[in-house]
């Protein structure tokens, strides 16, 4: 019996949303007669946290704490059009949807505080706690709260905002291709380590280091929960997943979690993460998409570890252990 | 996790109050503590439970449906076929012009794929469907059916699905989307090396540990709200409006938190039939996948085969790169025909390549029809090309690090597709990986920059 | 239909309700006490979102019929934090980020109860086996674990 | 028909409402419920027995007698059971094992049922009210049988002579791509004096590696001695296929586990 290790890399980029454009999202924001802020998407949130970017978004913009954010979506009877929550372009699309609405509706209410303190709107600026400040003089100030207030109650504005973005179609020249798939990209390279049973075929990946460049990384915590969990599902889809593991028999394909193998909490990788931040032109202060991309790069990198541990090459997902096996038999033979 | 804040910080603001910053999720608590809705934890007094009879084979002709014995089944409600949908022959990309309309709501006349939905059966409970389910009577007229993308190109093959004509997706450049880019035979022709592997793949199924689903609910005023777990609600809605003929304004759907999605809910499987059953009964109706369902008839990531040619010099510039994808899309367009595109817009990966060829096709095969999966018409290209790379570094011994540094792609570069890299960062993650995983490289391969004018 | 009487505390307050014999706890919960925190993922006991606590062990609520637990102490997810304050499990999940789409989420908690409440101090080994039963598809397990030994270690400094 | 549960204080009773058609023996609920919620018609009664024996387990004079309603966690908690620990906890996860018994193991069937091939190992015993038969005559029979087990009664292992190994793709709860249960006594001279190894999914049903066992006698535990058992390590299986492995990779693999189990 021999544990034989190796360890391969692996380089990729991913376009950010809908590939050739053409993929709306609206988004309206408004503020309560206390100056909370309220975000209107129909959006949905899958588990990434849409809904808490889009506040954090918003706060950002507006200029207050995420908490006087709410964020109201996936209802068609009250939320404008959105194309939806795929391709990563959730946070890309929807993000400048509520950016647009967000500055709309803060010029309403720098008007509003202008008109209040005796100055104009172009002099005042946001604190990001909640407050309006004149630009060189923050001892004059007024509070969004009392904005809210004075442009419900007594001045008859309505601090909102509409936002809408949508990158224009492209159309792929029939000949030559060119086209515009996407305005940005993410990156990454995976280093993974593996160690290969040569009597049995089975893997254990022992390390992955993953560098991801997403753009900004809005929230890190958020962001650290896709890339972690994006990186078990590279090796996942690497090592184990299938419907039809015997295709072209399409019999034995898996009906529940016991049969359809997914690593489970023993099997983990060390995984390191390292994020790098070029922030994107077009995306809402700089972001990418990195919700795909970060599960791309682990399923090479094992692959090319596989072969540097034990010399053969399984270019047939998944790379089971019967995959290697075989092949380490063929190569003993030959 | 680490954030390497040393990179582009010239092009970088990082004095925001918000953004930035690792705020607590607030949906959390509602997690922990249970309090968070899914779709399917509403429950409506008087709901039905919806039960599909399925396809049990691959490719059939339908001689019979006879639903008699169901329909008289203790519980039962009402049983729906073909004849019930107001517009069963539907594709869900037609939304974006990608026509043409291809699949059936419900079965009429033919099956395409094992699995296929048959009969709509809606009763008082989910036992009372399970058991009328098992007593509906389908008489099948066995059909050849193919299940390897290459068989179904060939002449003579069985033919998948009739409103296409062929076993491919016609795109307007032909049988497949095209890329040209340079002059690929030439740039084989003086290649030191030339390298053609071809790479397969295996459906993967998305998992959510939340099936599909929807819960509706009739309004009473001609409206129903779909309580659901899609990933597009608009989408949805149309499609439902096109497929039921009826006005988006009678339509109302209420999403939310969704049980995972990894593109696995993008596809308008269970939302028209249950509004359908709600509209026919005037009862709330509930269709959950079950997780067999969910595992063997919910679409997965779609097969896919990819052919790479490469000619590389000994120095480790790759200078002619030919791509050949083939997307099984199983029975159904849904997604693929766009994922199969996706795939002719990212090849040749992130690398300069000064003579490119793509195509790349969506196949009919009678597999599961497969469609949208986390980095669709993109994951299983990359296994292929940087598998490809891995190979192609030991072809001419170098180190396979140092082989993508040379043929990484920078701000400025024209790609394949003739549109000109903007915000580049290839070069970075690799020199941190190089780092990271002690991979040392060259120093002049750290000293490169994704910048146009870098070194 | 034969409607069978059921009757057990959940979470410490005593329900009684008449069902369909053959109906799964899950169901029962769920449908008609209206408990909807247990989550239905598999109803083939191979996810664990539907584990709860019956007389201090844990439990798939899918695979068990609800009559078989007359006179039982069942726990569920509603049933751990009291007046308002959160359990230590449900504070350590929130802060270490252990939650992305949340329908593992009760199943996780609930499994986690069950080893703190026999092994306060677990090693990491031990959290592994206990969640073992569980799927989770979007965080890859580890910011669970992390949460898990998070509660334990909060749980150890609390009781010193 | 609905599904609809019977309860009877008896075995006797239960094994009389056994004889309606469509109905089964609700154990721990882990294979009839799972069948019920996946569509599976045919049955519509259930029936249970809540008679004291079926759940308790008696230790004495080396003989230990478990109930069929017996989880498996209930084995792993208790002291004289020990050495079977790491047979009973390669059942499922921790909700499982509350839930699973040592009579529903029985009726388990490949790649499920791990339990049972320790059981086969230890040449266990199984009762019913029709009497008593051999382990492994009760599995090749069990598709028919219809009489409620009540008991599984075996011979503890002596210390150090019971073996384990579950082979999974998945840790630490995956189900079996094989698993390996052996009894084996040797003499004072380290040569194997008696030998039973049980084999989980290299059939439908757990079953005995004859061949191996008898190669095994009068050998030593090193790599020469085990040879010629690891040779025969295959011979009368037939492996199933399922979504885990392939029958040829389950005997290609069978023998390099053997020979890891017998080397430990």
């Amino acid at each position: 019996m021999a544990i034989r290790r190796g360890r391969g890399v692996a380089a990729i980029n991913y376009p950010t949303g809908m590939n050739l454009g053409g993929d709306p999202t609206q988004a309206l924001v408004h503020s309560t007669p206390t100056g909370n802020f309220m975000v209107t998407l129909s959006s949905v949130d899958l588990g990434q946290g849409m809904k808490q970017i889009m506040a954090q978004i918003c706060a950002e913009t507006i200029g207050v704490p995420t908490d006087r954010v709410v964020v109201d979506t996936a209802d068609t009877d009250t939320g404008p059009h959105c194309m939806g929550t795929f391709a990563s372009r959730g946070t890309h699309r929807a993000g400048n949807a509520v950016i647009q609405a967000a500055k709309e509706a803060r010029q309403v209410m720098l008007e509003v505080a202008a008109e209040e303190l005796e100055v104009n709107a172009s002099d005042l600026e946001t604190d990001g706690q909640g407050n309006i400040l004149v630009k060189g003089a923050p001892q004059k100030s007024i509070s969004i709260f009392d904005v809210a207030l004075s442009a419900h109650f007594k001045r008859g504005r309505s601090i909102s905002g509409r936002g809408m973005f949508l990158i224009p179609r492209s159309y792929p020249e029939k000949e030559t291709g060119a086209m515009k798939p996407s305005t940005c990209y993410a990156h990454a390279c995976t280093v993974a380590e593996v160690e290969v049973d040569d009597e049995t075929g089975e893997v254990t990946v022992l390390t992955v280091k993953n560098v991801f460049e997403i753009g900004r990384a809005l929230n890190p915590k958020m962001v650290e929960q896709q890339l972690v969990g994006g990186s078990w599902m590279g090796i996942s889809h690497a090592l184990y997943e299938t419907t039809e593991p015997y295709y072209p028999n399409r019999d034995n394909g898996g009906t529940d979690f016991n049969q359809y193998l997914m690593p489970g909490p023993g099997d983990l990788a060390e995984t390191e993460i390292i994020v790098l931040e070029r922030p994107s032109a077009d995306g809402p202060y700089g972001a990418k998409g990195p919700g795909e991309m970060c599960a791309n790069p682990q399923i090479p990198a094992v692959a090319n570890a596989v072969f540097d541990a034990v010399g053969v090459r399984i270019d047939t997902l998944p790379i089971t252990p019967e995959r290697i096996l075989r092949a380490l038999k063929a190569q003993a033979a030959s | 996790m680490e954030l390497r804040k040393n990179y582009f910080a010239d092009v970088r603001k990082d004095d925001l109050h918000e953004i930035g910053q690792p705020r607590p999720r607030s949906d959390s608590p509602g997690h922990v503590t249970g309090k968070t809705a899914f779709f399917a934890d509403r429950n409506f007094p008087g709901m039905l439970h919806l039960k599909m009879v399925r396809s049990p084979h691959h490719h059939a002709r339908i001689r019979s449906i006879d639903t008699s014995e169901a329909e008289k089944h203790p519980g039962v409600v009402k049983v729906l076929t073909a004849k019930d949908v107001p517009h069963n022959v539907y594709t869900i990309l037609i939304l974006i012009q990608i026509g043409p309309e291809d699949e059936t709501v419900l079965a009429d006349g033919k099956v395409r794929w094992k699995g296929e939905a048959v009969v709509a059966v809606l009763a008082e409970t989910e036992r009372a469907a399970q058991e009328a389910a098992a007593k509906v009577k389908v008489d099948y007229e066995v059909l050849p059916a193919v299940f390897d993308m290459e068989e179904a190109l060939k002449p003579g093959a069985p033919l998948v699905n009739e409103y296409h004509g062929q076993n491919y997706y016609l795109y307007d450049s032909g049988a497949c989307r095209k890329v040209r880019f340079g002059d690929v035979e030439a740039g084989f022709a003086g290649a030191d090396h030339i390298l053609e592997q071809s790479y397969q793949s295996s459906p993967i199924e998305h998992a959510p540990t939340e099936t599909t689903g929807c819960v509706v609910m009739p309004e009473g005023n001609d409206r129903f709200t779909c309580y659901t777990n899609t990933q597009a609600m608009f989408f949805t809605l149309d499609n439902t409006s096109i497929i039921l003929q009826m006005p988006g304004s009678k339509l109302h759907f209420v999403g939310g938190t969704v049980g995972g999605g990894f593109g696995g809910k993008v596809d308008v499987i269970v939302e028209p039939i249950a509004i359908l059953g709600a509209k026919l009964t005037g009862r709330p109706v509930s269709f959950i996948y079950s997780r067999e369902e969910e595992m063997q008839i919910s679409s997965p990531r779609a097969a896919e085969k990819v052919v790479i040619k490469d000619g590389v010099m000994k120095d480790g510039r790759i200078i002619a790169r030919k791509v050949t994808g083939y997307t099984d899309a199983g029975a159904y367009s849904r997604h693929s025909p766009y994922g199969a595109q996706k795939g002719a817009g990212h090849y040749p990966g992130p690398y300069t390549i000064p003579n490119v060829w793509i195509d790349t096709y969506c196949v009919y095969t009678n597999r599961t029809p497969s469609s949208a999966m986390r980095g669709f018409g993109v994951t299983i290209g990359d296994f292929a090309l940087e598998v490809q790379m891995d190979k192609l570094a030991r072809l001419i011994g170098m180190d396979p690090l140092e082989f993508r540094f040379i043929n990484a792609y920078r701000d400025g570069d024209m790609k394949a597709h003739r549109q000109p890299t903007e915000g580049a960062a290839l070069i970075e993650c690799m020199q941190e990986a190089s780092r990271a995983a002690n991979w040392p490289v060259a120093e002049k391969y750290m000293a490169m920059s994704s910048y146009k004018n870098g070194a | 239909m034969a409607k069978v009487p059921v009757q057990f505390t959940l979470n410490g307050s005593e329900e009684a309700e008449f069902i369909d014999s053959g109906t799964t706890l899950l169901n029962a919960l769920r449908d008609k006490i209206g408990d909807t925190s247990p989550k239905g993922g598999c109803h083939q006991g191979t996810c664990g979102a539907c584990s709860v606590i019956i007389d201090g062990e844990l439990r798939l609520s899918c695979l068990t019929l609800a009559e078989t637990c007359s006179g039982a102490a069942i726990t569920t997810l509603s049933g751990l934090s009291e007046s308002g304050v959160l359990h230590p499990l449900q504070r350590a999940f929130l802060d270490t980020f252990a939650t992305q789409c949340g329908f593992c989420t009760p199943g996780m908690i609930i499994a986690a109860k069950v080893l703190l409440d026999h092994t306060p101090n677990p090693s990491r080994d031990e959290v592994v086996e206990a969640l073992s039963g569980n799927i989770c598809r979007c965080t890859g397990y580890e910011p669970i674990i992390q949460a898990v030994l998070t509660a334990a270690r909060a749980n150890s400094q609390n009781a010193a | 028909m609905a599904l609809a549960l019977q309860t009877f204080p008896t075995v006797k009773d239960a094994n009389a409402a056994l004889k309606a058609a469509g109905t089964r023996y609700l154990g721990g609920g882990t294979l009839v419920v799972r069948a019920a919620n996946e569509g599976d018609v045919s049955v519509s009664g259930l029936v249970r027995s809540t008679e004291p024996v079926l759940s308790a387990i008696a230790v004495s004079g080396g003989m230990a007698r478990i109930g069929a309603s017996v989880t498996m966690a209930a084995i792993a908690r208790h002291p004289e059971l020990g050495a079977l620990a790491k047979a009973v906890r390669a059942v499922g996860g921790p909700a499982i094992r509350n839930m699973a018994t040592i009579g529903g193991n029985l009726f388990a069937p490949a790649p499920y049922g791990d339990f049972a091939v320790a059981l086969l190992a230890l040449d266990a015993t199984v009762s019913t009210d029709n009497g008593e038969l051999p382990i492994e005559t009760f599995l090749a029979g069990r598709n028919d049988s219809r009489a409620i087990v009540t008991s599984v009664s075996f011979t503890l292992p002596k210390a150090g002579t019971f073996r384990f190994l579950k082979v999974s793709r998945v840790k630490p709860k995956g189900v079996s791509v094989l698993s390996i249960a052996a009894v084996l006594e040797q003499a004072a001279d380290g040569t194997i004096s008696s030998a039973r190894i049980a084999l989980g999914c290299m059939a439908d049903r757990p079953m005995r590696a004859r061949a191996a066992e008898k190669a095994l006698l009068g050998k030593t535990l090193d790599r020469d001695g085990i040879a010629p058992a690891l040779a025969a390590a295959t011979e009368g299986t037939a492996p199933i296929t399922d979504p885990i492995a392939s029958a040829w990779y389950r005997a290609e693999v069978l023998p390099v586990h053997l020979g890891r189990l017998l080397l430990t």
